[in-house]
């Protein structure tokens, strides 16, 4: 019934978001097409669980398939597809400039999640980074007495945890909410990429010893796990679970966030906070866009601020870490080394770079820029609900902790994810967790 | 106390009258056979007397109980079924002894009770055998058996022994008697064969398109049939039936006439229509007129075919006279006789002779409603020999 | 008479194609043997291409290590195999999942004690099968028994219990999944009072969540135990039930005598399927809970599948064997049965 | 006949004891039926429970799902909003994911009843050397999980060429059968194949052997005993098996979600498929996937309660006489 | 052409061997009727001729073909089961006319021979019966209709009228001797009827335990048995058997003795221990000895049990002198005989009276081999009248 469903049979066949493709595919070819692609672009719809969409994708390359011809993937698998040798090389097909220009002009921490570790080479040209921030009800604040001089500072100024609690908990007492914070901390790769990746190192932790390890040498660096920059950030988010936690910090609130988010993703911490009932989220922007529309909070009530830490910098623990420090999400393009169509795809890939098409996809889509300089730009300032949180975002973006994807990655998120949620759930000991965290992760590192 | 009783027990099926208002007393200990053509409905009063269909009108009593509303297994009755339905997933023991282990009756007893069935019905050593292993006849030997170990009540017997050569057929009749003394049940036993039914049974209970005809003792049944149904129905092969009509001095038919006393019987008259009915044993050559006590006048015949059976010759015999034979051969019709004789007769086809009948064993039915009329009214001009009127049947026994 | 009879025979289905018949006859011809095999060519044919060759190529890679990933693939025997027992596989499976439940012995009763039980993914796997299975039939059982009686409205109450079974399983575990989701799960508190379920954390409790799971699969199985046993009921000769009630059965009895033993070889198969279908639960697991929570065999599968590609393999043939094993079991029945 | 321990019972006065059966019997049946009534209400809530549970999520708006005060006894939708129902054909054709699966399943089946009805005569109904060990083997192609068939051949119907195993020689190279029914239709034929003919065995084994005589008999084929006896006859089973298959189909995702490369109706990804889309990365409309399954629910109830005529007709009364 | 000839057949099952080196050559066009008891291979012997049942030796050719790997349905032949077998999803005239169907018969040739085949079985206005809805002697004639439709070959026959009522059983014999003629096919028919087997077939096959006894025509069976046990078979109520000894007089009994001429007798001597066999109707009261040609001396017996038939009387006679008889009542032994009478005889349980027997119709049988010595060898003192040898089985008709 279906005979030939691949519309023009010389088009550039692009794998893409399944969502966006639907709402807004025809606007996204015409962008291109305005910014010089002579190209015809198919949208090839591939499947709404990230999950899936990079088994998909892992299986087409491993049979050798010559479509899509360009693929959008998770910076948080890239660098799993150039360990397998599934993607092809940019530094081969781009020109000396244009890497020049993405060497200096991206996000470095995203754009090092598209490179090979060992040769630095680029597989994946930055499409759009996503970096979550701490949201907040501000009308719940103004009961407790703030106002927009407040939020202002607040928006990019990041606080320590500690204070961030004690305003957390009185902004909570104060409008009589339910919820102080709400993030997640489900077992899932969120938990380990994300939520508390970056709470680790506000507190000045790493899982690997650092930033330089993020990306390898697998078994050649060292575990970090079983410190106590790591322990007492469990500690922390046990401590605002747990009223009555023994082995509580110090000096910051308790009580502030319930004990569902030890089963909450995004979308169930989200629903709280979209109803007026809780004062904190962490979240990526789209909740953002969500939660401060005109039908939900509105942007008069919603305000964001960068992640707190724990640590400042210059006094982590572990190398590169401590700060205010945001997970990284976002999306790369990469090119099949299959592909029958090498010249149009790299037009379609090179058009990406342009600013024109960077500011048009968020303008579209709500997709950030992957260069930290059009986050200054009017025209992205213009740009929607989240137009008005770029400030805090653009922070955020300069203060990213990508996860450390290797080849061992898969393995050693369950394990991460399942230990945390273990010590917030209050059913093991941070320290007794850390401990046999740090086992496991040596044995998967020892392969 | 087991006597059975149907009060006016109809079964309708959607179009059907399977049985129609039937009344049955069938006393503690009697042995009574149902006999009727195919379809008239013996199966169906069986399995309402065992609770397997409920009546649609009337009422079953069994002993002193009401059993209409009771189901099958608290009806004292053990059945063998017409189509024999062993349980195809046990062996030849476990199907007969199915009703003990119900019981919990001990291994013992019920080793002994299995032995002594399976000896019965000469299955000995086929104990271990699964249905689909035997032969027809075996299998409805082990139906029987699954009957008979149980010992209740009310036997209800469907045809037990259609598939079961002569010879076990006797041995098997013998058996079923010497259980019915012993244990002194009630038995209900559906037969199509005619020398079962007259020397097993105290009473023949004969059954036409669901409405009881007669229930009688074989020999008043046989003898003194209440109507062309019955008549035509016992014996085998069957009466012949002579359309006639009543004559001051007798019946006329067609061909031939039979001087009879038409003052003693009642209620019909001269030029009412009747049918003349004889038994092919009581047709003999005229030759041997002489030994009957009332013979009547010689009857020209030609024969046609002969049916050695090897005790006896069966003669069809066409009646000279009478109009062109329009039934086939061998299917008799109201202008043909049968006459059965000595197998060292010298009888052969189409020979031209004359035949009497014994007028002491005619039988006269009304030709519309075919009631009896009288059985053995000899002729006027004779002795008055053994004449009776139509014995009622309520009065058999 | 007998010309008539002529055309029926031969001359007949000659006339419609000379070749259909000899081959029709051709077959017929063939003796048991082979003519059983000729029916079961296509049987061979299909599940030789599209079952026995992947399975033969995925015991290939079952083989090697290092398929996915940096570096040469390496054959390496039955290392992979070897390593499940040895433990030196645990650390790909996902969380703390370890593939055999750890044995210690000492001296406090019951002396062997299984260690971290619920973390293993064979441990798991079996309690999961066992229990569900069993439940399975008891309740199949008696929903076919309640399906087999003649009552008004039977026709709805059959749609009814099948519902369950025609839900495809995401939505299975979305209802289950929500049913204790810390904002919807109006079951959690109720049943956590009871300490049936955990109170907090629910799904992500190993115990719990296989509790969840196990009744979310009872929901949805139980009706293809009472599919396939009704049908074993409606095909017992109903006169079979007028012999044994003449001789006397009580309904139990005839339950008993009759109903069970010939339905017993359609519950064995209804079981043995049962069986297999419950030792390889997987999609239920991943959308109620995760594989890191509730580990089983199918889980261990997928969850190394692009990470440890041979490993992935290898347990794919460990738990084919495991199965194996235990529908030995079932098999056993059926074939004193005569069934196989 | 005084051995029988039935009649103990017979002691003491027989009116009274008539009476007692006669109460007893009837208090026993209604002992009964109330007995079968709160089983079957039992069963009914059992099952239907979380169905209604289903109702209720579609009718409640998404955003009120999870921000609902959901309390036992009485589960009522937050809001009502049957819009859902629509919406679930506005947001992707919906409609032509449900025909996809409808028309894999029905091929399926189709496929699955013809063979397995083939191999179930052959084990069912004949005797010969290697039927054990044959059976045997069918049935340990279901003990594997699916994922161990599945590089294999989506690297056959992609069009790579097959090789043989362990030594790697090229066979040849099949046709490309991804993103076409054929994909999907072959594994699904083969994974659900063992468990129909197992049914099918079991059925045909148990249809008298009388019956396929008197037919061969009459003139047929073993073959043609086969389809018009002996299918027929096994009914309950037959339709039993076309059920569970097709179900298992219709509802299948793990290889039409791999095998229809995109997630769209074209590809012929099916009812899951469709379901599926009602999630992005962050969000989850349960609304939408709880209106979308109970839509897609309906055919299969529809199929069932029409094929359960057959579930529930076995005839082999009056057929023979042993 | 079909004659239907079975060579050297052999069926083993397990532990049974069901038939036993079978030889059977049956011409075209002939009715030949298997009897012998139940369980001897009648239906497995059917079942090898239609192609169900593999031999486990021996070839059958039907017409000039050897057939003994052919599938049934490319034999030509049609059936009518024991078991009835019906196809229970098909109404009565689905069931009547599979085979046609399965022909591609045109619709109204189908429809014209459902018609007369249901005529003939009388089931006229039950087609669209299901068969769960009809009687059992109805199922069993739509499974003859099934058969007779087809107009095949070869008919099988496995007692097709075992269900049916007498009347009815007369009318289907005809109806099937008909058709025999008409459509000149060859039967080969089982039953357990005496009358049945007597006027039907042209040649009876006796088949005990698997083995062929006897193949002739009926009255040969019946008056020349080759052995004991044929004799004991054929005829109903059995022949009465009486052990005994060769003595140069005749035949000594315990009881009585039979003057015969042992002379005329090959290969048995004097003192040769034999059992002597003698029909029922061929004792005869003492007083009908002079109506006989060749009567023996009179025994002195005392009546036992006297079974009333309607059209004869069957009397137990226990044979005076002999010891206590210790099989039970009705059940003969050595020392007990049967006796048929006419039913107006004056005969009464427990009369002290003397029979004759026809002496030329006395059998004599070895006693250790059963096979038969002589048949009506009459004494010397009389006439040699109609004696003879054993007749040659191979040579009847
Ligand atoms: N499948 C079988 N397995 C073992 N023995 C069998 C099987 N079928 C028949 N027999 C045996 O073979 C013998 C002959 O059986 P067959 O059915 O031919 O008898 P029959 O002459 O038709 O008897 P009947 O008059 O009772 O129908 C019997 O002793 C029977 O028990
Ligand atoms: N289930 C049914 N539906 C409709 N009619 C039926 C049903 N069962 C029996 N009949 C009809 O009821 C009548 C009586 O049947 P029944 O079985 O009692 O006959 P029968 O006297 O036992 O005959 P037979 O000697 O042939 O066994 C028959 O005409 C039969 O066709
Ligand atoms: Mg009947
Ligand atoms: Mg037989």
């Amino acid at each position: 019934i279906y005979g030939n469903s691949g519309g023009s049979s010389d088009a550039v066949v692009w794998g893409f978001d399944p969502t966006a493709a639907d709402e807004i595919g025809d606007d996204l070819k015409q962008l291109y097409a305005d910014n010089g692609v002579e190209a015809d672009i198919e949208l090839r719809p591939g499947d709404s669980e990230t999950g899936a969409r990079r088994d998909n994708y892992q299986r087409l390359l491993e049979a050798g398939e010559s479509e899509p011809d360009i693929f959008m993937m998770d910076n948080g698998w890239v660098n799993v597809f150039i360990q397998q040798g599934l993607i092809a090389n940019l530094s081969e097909e781009l020109d000396e400039s244009e890497l020049q220009t993405v060497e200096d002009d991206y996000f470095t921490g995203f754009t090092d999640t598209a490179r090979a570790p060992s040769s630095g080479d680029l597989y994946g040209l930055p499409m759009y980074p996503d970096f979550p921030v701490m949201q907040y009800n501000k009308a719940h604040a103004r009961e407790a007495g703030y106002g927009e001089s407040d939020f202002e500072t607040w928006a990019t100024e990041p606080k320590t945890w500690q204070e961030w609690s004690q305003l957390t908990a009185e902004i909570q007492e104060a409008a009589d909410v339910e919820y102080g914070f709400t993030t997640q901390w489900d077992i899932y790769v969120g938990t380990a990429c994300c939520t508390f990746n970056e709470v680790m190192s506000s507190w000045g932790g790493a899982y690997f010893g650092g930033r330089d390890n993020l990306f390898g040498p697998v078994g050649e660096r060292p575990v970090t796990v079983n410190e106590q920059e790591t322990i007492d950030s469990l500690r922390m988010m046990r401590t605002f679970v747990d009223e009555d936690y023994d082995n509580a910090l110090e000096g910051y609130a308790s009580g502030i966030m319930p004990s569902d988010v030890t089963q909450w993703v995004e979308e169930s911490s989200r629903a709280p906070m979209a109803e007026g009932n809780a004062v904190m989220h962490r979240n990526w922007p789209y909740a953002i866009g969500n939660n401060a529309a005109e039908d939900a909070l509105g942007v008069d009530n919603y305000g964001t601020m960068p992640m707190p830490y724990a640590v400042p910098e210059s006094e982590a623990a572990q190398p590169g870490t401590g700060g205010t420090t945001s997970a990284l999400g976002g999306w790369h393009i990469v090119l099949n080394p299959n592909s029958e169509r090498k010249e149009e795809a790299l037009e379609v890939i090179r058009a990406t770079m342009t600013d024109e098409v960077s500011l048009g996809l968020f303008e579209l889509w709500g997709w950030l820029p992957p260069k930290p300089e059009l986050f200054s730009s009017d025209r992205a300032a213009e740009t929607g609900v989240v137009g008005n949180y770029l400030d805090t975002i653009r922070v955020a973006g300069e203060n990213t902790m990508p996860r450390p994807v290797t080849e061992v990655w898969s393995n050693q998120s369950t394990v991460i994810a399942e230990a945390a949620n273990e010590v917030v759930a209050g059913e093991t000991s941070a320290e007794q967790a850390m401990n046999d965290l740090q086992s496991s992760l040596e044995e998967i590192e020892q392969q | 106390m087991a006597n059975v009783t149907l009060d006016n027990v109809t079964k309708r099926y959607e179009d059907v009258v399977a049985v129609d208002d039937m009344n049955l007393d069938i006393r503690d200990g009697e042995f009574v056979c149902l006999v009727g053509p195919s379809g008239c409905g013996k199966s169906t009063t069986m399995e309402t007397i065992a609770g397997l269909t409920k009546p649609t009108e009337g009422t079953i009593h069994i002993g002193e109980r009401d059993v209409t509303k009771l189901p099958p297994k608290d009806r004292g009755v053990a059945m063998v079924f017409q189509n024999i339905a062993l349980f195809p997933h046990m062996d030849v023991y476990d199907n007969i002894s199915f009703g003990l282990r119900l019981r919990d009756y001990d291994k013992e007893e019920i080793d002994r009770r299995v032995e002594r069935a399976s000896d019965i019905v000469q299955l000995e050593g086929m104990l271990d055998r699964m249905p689909e292993e035997m032969s027809g006849g075996q299998r409805q030997r082990v139906a029987i058996a699954r009957a008979i170990v149980r010992e209740p009540d009310v036997f209800l017997m469907d045809e037990p022994l259609a598939n079961l050569d002569a010879k076990l057929r006797v041995h098997m009749r013998t058996e079923l008697q010497r259980l019915h003394k012993q244990l002194d049940t009630t038995i209900i036993y559906v037969t199509h064969d005619q020398a079962e039914a007259m020397t097993m049974s105290d009473r023949i209970a004969v059954i036409n398109s669901g409405e009881l005809q007669q229930i009688d003792p074989p020999l008043v049944c046989y003898n003194e049939p209440t109507n062309r149904f019955v008549a035509g129905f016992i014996g085998s092969p069957s009466m012949n039936m002579v359309d006639g009509e009543l004559t001051p001095g007798g019946v006329t038919t067609d061909t031939f006439e039979v001087a009879l006393d038409p003052e003693s019987l009642s209620g019909v008259w001269d030029g009412d229509p009747v049918t003349l009915g004889i038994r092919p044993e009581d047709v003999h050559p005229a030759e041997a007129a002489d030994e009957l006590a009332h013979p009547t006048a010689p009857i020209e015949v030609t024969t046609d075919v002969l049916e050695p059976m090897g005790d006896e010759i069966f003669v069809y015999l066409k009646l000279d006279g009478a109009e062109a034979d329009d039934t086939m051969e061998g299917e008799r019709s109201s202008n043909s006789l049968l006459m059965s004789v000595d197998p060292d007769s010298d009888i052969a086809e189409d020979d031209e002779i004359s035949v009497v009948l014994d007028a002491s064993k005619v039988h006269l039915f009304d030709a519309d409603s075919g009631d009896a009329i009288a059985h053995g009214v000899v002729d006027t001009a004779a002795a008055p020999a053994a004449d009776s009127a139509v014995a009622e049947s309520e009065g058999g026994d | 008479m007998a010309a008539e009879t002529q055309p029926d025979a031969t001359t007949r289905e000659s006339r419609k194609s000379g070749a259909l018949v000899t081959l029709t006859r051709r077959i017929e011809n063939l003796g048991e043997t082979g003519f059983a095999y000729l029916l079961l060519t296509p049987v061979f044919v299909l599940l030789g291409t599209v079952a026995l060759y992947p399975l033969l190529r995925t015991f290939e890679l079952s083989l090697y290590q290092n398929l996915v990933g940096l570096g040469e693939a390496e054959f390496v025997g039955i290392e992979n195999y070897v390593s499940l027992f040895t433990g030196d596989a645990n650390r790909w499976l996902p969380g703390s999942t370890t593939f055999l439940p750890g044995v210690s012995v000492n001296g406090t009763f019951p002396f062997v004690h299984l260690n971290g039980l619920l973390r293993s993914a064979l441990a798991v796997t079996l309690i999961f099968t066992l229990v569900s299975v069993f439940f399975e039939t008891l309740i199949g059982f008696g929903q076919a028994l309640v399906l087999d009686q003649d009552f008004r409205g039977r026709g709805w109450v059959r749609a009814a219990i099948i519902i369950p079974w025609a839900i495809p399983i995401v939505i299975q575990g979305m209802i289950f999944f929500l049913m204790f989701h810390p904002q919807t799960g109006f079951l959690t508190e109720i049943l956590a009072q009871w300490g049936i379920v955990a109170q907090t954390n629910t799904l992500n409790d190993t115990a719990s969540s296989l509790l969840i799971i196990t009744v979310g699969d009872i929901w949805k199985t139980s009706a293809f135990m009472a599919l396939l046993i009704l049908a074993g009921l409606q095909s017992i000769d109903r006169g079979l039930y007028d012999v044994a009630e003449v001789a006397g059965a009580t309904r139990w009895q005839r339950f008993k005598l009759i109903t069970f033993p010939l339905i017993l070889p359609t519950l064995g198969i209804a079981i043995l399927f049962r069986t297999i279908q419950a030792m390889r639960i997987y999609g239920l697991i991943d959308s109620v809970s995760s594989c890191t929570v509730v580990p089983s065999l199918s889980c261990m599968v997928v969850e190394t599948f692009n990470t440890q590609r041979g490993l992935s393999a290898a347990l794919a043939f460990v738990t084919a064997a495991i199965i194996g094993v235990v529908v030995m079991v079932v098999i056993y029945q059926q074939y004193k049965s005569g069934d196989i | 006949m005084a051995t029988d321990p039935d009649a103990e019972s017979n002691l003491g006065p027989l009116s009274r004891w008539t009476r007692r059966v006669i109460t007893d019997q009837d208090t026993r049946d209604r002992l009964y039926r109330g007995l079968f009534y709160a089983v079957t209400l039992f069963f009914l809530v059992t099952t239907l429970f979380p169905f209604y549970w289903l109702l209720v999520l579609a009718l409640t708006p998404n955003n009120a799902i999870l921000s609902g005060d959901w309390n036992l006894p009485f589960l009522a939708p937050q809001g009502f909003n049957p819009q859902a129902f629509v919406e679930v054909f506005q947001q992707i054709p919906f409609h032509l994911y449900v025909l996809n699966s409808f028309i894999l399943a029905t091929m399926t089946t189709i496929i699955v009843l013809v063979i397995a009805s083939l191999a179930g005569y052959v084990f069912g109904r004949l005797e010969f050397p290697g039927r054990g060990l044959l059976m045997l083997g069918i049935l340990m192609i279901s003990y594997f999980p699916p994922a161990a068939f599945l590089l294999p051949l989506f690297d056959a119907f992609v069009g790579n060429a097959i090789e043989v195993p362990f030594l790697g020689i090229e066979l040849f190279t099949p046709p490309r059968l991804v993103n076409t029914p054929g994909s999907m239709v072959l594994p699904f034929s083969a994974l659900f194949l063992p468990l129909s003919i197992f049914i099918l065995t079991t059925f045909y084994a148990q249809i008298p052997d009388g019956l396929e005589d008197a037919a061969r008999v009459e003139g047929t084929t073993r073959l043609g005993a086969l389809f018009r006896v002996i299918i027929p006859l096994s009914a309950p089973g037959v339709a039993t098996a076309a059920v569970l298959t097709f179900i298992s189909v219709y509802n299948e995702y793990f290889f039409s979600s791999i095998m229809s490369l995109q997630n769209e109706p074209s590809e012929w990804s099916p009812l899951v498929g469709g379901i599926l889309s009602y999630q992005t990365q962050y969000t989850t409309d349960f609304n939408l996937m709880a209106a979308a399954a109970i839509i897609g629910v309906l055919p299969v109830v529809i199929l069932v309660i029409i094929a359960q005529e057959k579930i529930v007709s076995g005839l082999t009364a009056g057929a023979l006489k042993e």
